[in-house]
């Protein structure tokens, strides 16, 4: 049994120790503020256990170990259902981009940093992403919130939008423009910011499937320190890109973020078409094949880039596919599984997990297809980074932002 | 059959479309998704008061004397607000049944007050998958039934109900009274359709057909609330690739509107097809009510539909991005309603085998 | 019985009377040239019988009928696969064309053009359409060859490309360049040319199913009278956009000019998937189901406009679906019937009916959607004329043509 | 399993890919396509003097001793240049069958004729639709065999060919020695695959398996030559991909090259995807071979492999306009290559039947 493997069972025996206090069933019938306290106790039980941070360093309060040890356990906690979801961005883009950019030189600014890195790692401190605003969509660096110069520091005013978790946030990463007068990349700074600082407003979306994870975020008069800058004046769209990288190698679902393909067959053996088993049924056997060939593939090309980086080589890059693919085909099969539920297949509840649930996989996830890059953005990259064809005609190319028509 | 739609018909188009741009409202149509139980009243109310609950009913019966192809284009300006939930269409498939039974005391009984809106009734041939199962688990003896039938489109506040049964191990089509009926709501992802599973056991039924007159009877209703169903999907399809078309003129990404990018452009372009190869067929179907062509042209109509709802759906969303998945922006109602009426009447895999079984006389 | 029913009747008895001649049958076997020269006999029994030029004016040997009837001895016609192919074009575009903009004002050139109207209808004759160029490909106005004045009339000078039927062809209509200086779609002018004319070459063209009509056509030095100006000098454009829009109202075809669904329901028949009937698999029946319905409304859509013109009213744009979707949906049904036929789908016949044999149809659907407007164009034209949205960017639009780099 | 290419690998990949490069020429393949009976013996003297053939056969019979990750990358470099017909795929699956078969004179007399490629073999299993059927019409008595098969691939030439019969009614595997075996030409799409209608009748054979051992292997055989098609899809499908690619950026319309027009650049880079998903079922089926999971992982890899060559083939000519569908330009050779390769090893609806049936043990 390789070292991997040992890490791995471990983990697994850890993880279901800890399961019935924290786990899917323990969850059940909580409010979202209820199941967040209790992710909060799961956050500090899972560092003292030594699997947070796993592959951070440890003067973070990190493990210090690799990506294949961090994935490893990852992949083994998304069975349990565990109420992790609201310390995903935070740990997932922020709060590393903080210790790399985040830290300057002055050393009580440091002894900060650290303190900040591992209250988030404890679950007692949320970080948010300000990216996204309401003109903006797919186009980021479009942003229209300004922060202009104000004595040593700095006077933020605009809005945010589709910030995940903004309610429950304690500080956030956030890109700015600062220089209107330059083209749309250029003009851009990156700052943290103290969410609880006075002039933040937050006030939560709700979204399609009835849930409000997402939040529109107003800065009025906001207070920067010029220590809150975490990029050059005007290179701030550079840090963004690094934190947007950061996401490529979050551990990937071939299921599309929905339930697994087993959920589909389990449904199916209860399930009569015009009289026959829908097992038997041409265009459901159609469907789980197919299907069941698509994730085999998004698992082979998972599991090779694994190996490539125990190999201590750069995965490739069509890594970039899974989103892509899955979350596309999970949209259409969950359709087909309620459809083919027949009078079942009406019974909604807009709390269940989608990965469990598939009306609440159906439901979400045209949210699936968006976030985190729409499918059509992410064919464009495919197309322009991978194949190097040529970019969209782009009229906004090289003039300056302030001339660009609204 | 194919036929033009003719002044009269343009007007009842016009008229529907124009009553319920002025009266539906998309915050009452979101809050209703978060109640069990209730439906949209107004629209029921503007239903009777246009007459549209009389539409398809005989003059003999105080009904207006019109058929499938008016009622269809009152369907499709309701698709188009996501309204007519839910008894537009179930009320005119008890009629039918109604007026095409023997039973005389049924229609004279029935027929007016169905006509006037004071009844509402709802139809309840499902069980399980199968939208008109061979062997109905509901049983009828002695004027009562026995067995029960789950997530009843209507079922919470329907009066009568058109209901798929057996009487000595033979079809029957009985209409029952719901008064006695013990109904549990059933919370679903479009909470205005109410529906409920219905407990018969006990309940009062009068016969209306039994043996081949009952199962011809009952697929010609479903085949008819197919294509009654196909155009509502039609008007929402069309509503959305509108909305999608217009958003894409006005959002502007990269510094131009995002419909100059083939991938929207192109996306809009696929839904039209869809919705005019759908509304061709709902006019043909329509037009062949009562034709020995009828039950192809209805799953013709119904397959394109539901392609054609579903995929607006779908990439109106798409198009949208962001503020498509968002609860205010309510184009949720839409998704929600199309996987409604792709479900009601029965699943595209029924559509699909009872359409070859047509054109091919082979069974699935 | 409608006079439109009677009148379709009486074509029927008439095709009928002369299938065993021309027919289907009669045609099995012949050589491209045995084919042509049969095809030049019906055309003129056609005629004799007062079934050509049927919606065209007495005066140009037509019968000076409606679209309606035309459509109608059409759409009978296709039922007998009479060897027409070879005049479609000729009669379809070009010689109307000529009708409408070759007349000029010289009492003898106007004896001329109906002298050549009338052989054209007869078969004696076939004029062909030289459009697209090497470099064109779906931009019509990006053509390259050039007319220069000489003397009192044009010198022509350049090479077209996939003109169908140009090998058999007595006269063509053609579109040149006259102002390289001008925008694009300004410098262009239209005219007809003699094909047997000194500096004229026509070489065929194999396609990929084995078959040549289609060839590249080379001009050097050929001489054109200004009388063969259909156009004001540069107004050439126009002339050729009311070209292609004569291709909107032919006879439509459900089955995208493939085989009926009929024969893919009786090849199905005869099949087994294994070892039960394919008739009774859920695979087969969805796509025999989803092809009905498509087919189903795209002939409703046909029939509807019909009623319109009958009624005198315009048809509605939704008539320019019907080769995107038909053809599209052919290609992927002719590939499942060759699949699902195993052993006996290998066999194959390059010059088999695509109407009729599954092979044929398959390896010529992507010349389908190719050919007269690519699938791609097509989306273009219903997005941008039906539904208004905006044009793609086209850097070449306005500037001059000869800066507009190759 | 997952595995990734070692040195070893790579360096079969390239040397396969740079001796094909070299050697293999568009003009003989598209002749080859109008005679029938005719095959691509340039290639196989490239096949037989690299070892290709003697690639997976085991040392002491005087192969190389490698495998099916071997094998497929060779595979995939035949597909990229639409080489291969026919022999390499059969070849392998025969002599696999011999391998694993009790039979040692077969063994010692075939395999090293067979690693030397003086003997070329074909498989003969199918019948009609069935790849595999469970009551195969030839039959095996006496040393002799019955009955005929039809459009056997490779069939023309092949010395040996490996039949799937029945014996006493239960299945058998037997080798035929084709010398006297009466054989028609069919005329197909993709003539180099010397395709034959094969009467076996009075044909000398050598029992190898019966029964269950007999269905084992035979469906072992399939998997593992529709593994070896996979990786011959796959690389076909990548040059496909490649193609459209370099003609988008190079090909102008509307003033810019057609790849910056996003139906183009989508409909390639949807390409990518179906190639890199299907290359990846691949790696992991040839990994997987000889282990429980094996025709699952065969399944995944013939599936994603079929539908990205197919999607490429029709996808790439339509980026390329009417400059595709030219005899010359010969985009045709994939789309007649990817229909040749969807068909022999059993076509879509086999697999996803035989899929299924493994991952839920419902049989279809």
């Amino acid at each position: 049994m390789t070292d991997l493997e040992t890490y791995r069972d471990r983990a697994r025996m850890w993880l279901e120790s800890v399961a019935s206090r924290f786990g899917r069933e323990a969850r059940m019938g909580l409010s979202v503020e209820e199941d967040l306290a209790l992710g909060r106790q799961y956050m500090a039980a899972r560092h003292d256990a030594g699997y947070a941070g796993i592959n951070w360093p440890a003067e973070f309060g990190g493990q210090g170990l690799t990506h294949i040890e961090k994935v490893a356990f990852d992949t083994e906690e998304m069975a349990f259902g565990m109420p992790t979801g609201y310390f995903g961005i935070s740990l997932g883009m922020p709060v590393p981009i903080l210790m790399r950019y985040g830290l300057g030189e002055a050393s009580e600014h440091i002894a900060w940093v650290k303190e900040r890195v591992l209250k988030a790692l404890r679950g007692e401190e949320i970080w948010c992403q300000l990216f996204s605003e309401p003109a903006g969509g797919s186009d980021l660096a479009g942003l229209r919130t300004r922060a202009e110069p104000d004595g040593n520091g700095w006077k933020l005013n605009g809005q945010k939008l589709w910030t995940s978790w903004a309610q429950y946030s304690d500080y956030g990463v956030i890109v700015a423009r600062t220089d209107p007068a330059a083209a749309k990349h250029k003009g851009l700074t990156y700052y943290w910011v103290d969410m609880k600082a006075p002039g933040v407003e937050v006030r939560p979306i709700k979204l399609a499937g009835g849930d409000s994870h997402v939040n529109e975020v107003f800065f009025d008069d906001v207070r920067l320190e010029d220590s809150q800058r975490m990029s050059p004046v005007g290179g701030g769209f550079g840090v963004a890109m690094a934190t947007l990288m950061i996401e490529r190698y979050v551990a990937t679902d071939s299921g599309g973020f929905g339930p697994h393909l087993d959920l589909f067959v389990d449904l199916m053996r209860k399930l009569e078409i015009n009289g026959r088993p829908a097992l038997s049924d041409g265009r459901v056997r159609s469907a789980i094949a197919r299907n069941h060939a698509m994730r085999a593939g998004l698992e082979s090309i998972t599991t090779r880039a694994m190996l490539m980086m125990q190999a201590g080589m750069e995965p490739g890059p069509e890594g970039s596919l899974n989103k892509l693919v899955s979350v596309r085909s999970r949209q259409k099969l969950s359709e087909m599984a309620i459809d083919l539920s027949g009078t079942g297949g009406f019974h909604f509840d807009p709390n269940a997990p989608q990965k469990q649930d598939w009306g609440s996989s159906w439901i979400n996830a045209p949210t699936g297809r968006i976030a985190g890059g729409a499918d059509e953005m992410l064919l464009n990259t495919i197309a322009e980074k991978i194949l190097g064809l040529p970019q969209d005609h782009r009229p906004d190319k090289g003039v300056p932002f302030n001339q660009i028509p609204a | 059959m194919s036929m033009l739609y003719d002044e009269g018909h343009e007007a009842i188009a016009n008229e529907s479309r124009r009553v319920l741009d002025a009266r539906m409202d998309k915050g009452r149509l979101l809050r209703l998704l978060e109640s069990v139980g209730e439906y949209d009243q107004a629209f029921w109310n503007t239903a009777v008061e246009q007459g549209w609950s009389a539409l398809a009913i005989s003059e003999e019966h105080d009904g207006l004397g019109l058929g499938l192809v008016e009622l269809g284009l009152v369907a499709q300006a309701a698709g188009a607000g996501t309204a007519g939930a839910p008894f537009l269409t179930s009320t005119y498939g008890v009629a039918h049944a109604i007026e095409n039974s023997g039973d005389m005391s049924a229609k004279n009984g029935w027929l007016p007050r169905l006509a006037a809106g004071e009844v509402l009734a709802s139809v309840a041939f499902t069980e399980g998958s199968s939208p008109l199962p061979t062997q109905p688990s509901v049983r009828f003896a002695d004027g009562k039934l026995a067995g029960s039938k789950d997530s009843v489109t209507g079922g919470l506040k329907a009066d009568i109900a058109l209901v798929w049964a057996s009487i000595e191990g033979a079809p029957a089509l009985v209409l029952a009274d719901l008064a006695a009926a013990k109904r549990v709501p059933v919370e679903s992802f479009d909470n205005s359709r109410l529906l409920a599973d219905i407990d018969f056991s006990g309940v009062e039924a009068t016969l209306l057909a039994t043996g081949d007159a009952a199962q011809e009877l009952a697929l010609d209703v479903l085949a008819r609330m197919a294509v009654v169903t196909a155009h509502e999907q039609v008007g929402g399809a069309e509503a959305l690739l509108i909305t999608a078309r217009d958003y894409a003129l006005t959002r502007k990404a990269f510094g131009q509107p995002i419909g100059a990018f083939q991938s929207v452009k192109h996306r809009i372009a696929e839904m039209y097809g869809l919705v005019e190869i759908a509304r061709a067929n709902c006019i043909h179907a329509a037009a062949s009510a009562g034709q020995p062509d009828f039950l192809v042209a209805a799953a013709d109509a119904r397959l394109s539909a539901t392609e054609a709802y579903d995929t607006a759906a779908r990439d109106c969303v798409q198009v949208h991005g962001g503020i498509g998945v968002t609860w205010e922006q309510g184009l949720h109602l839409h998704m929600r309603r199309a996987r409604t009426l792709a479900m009601e009447q029965g699943n595209m895999l029924f559509w699909e085998d009872l359409l070859v079984e047509q054109i091919t006389g082979v069974a699935a």
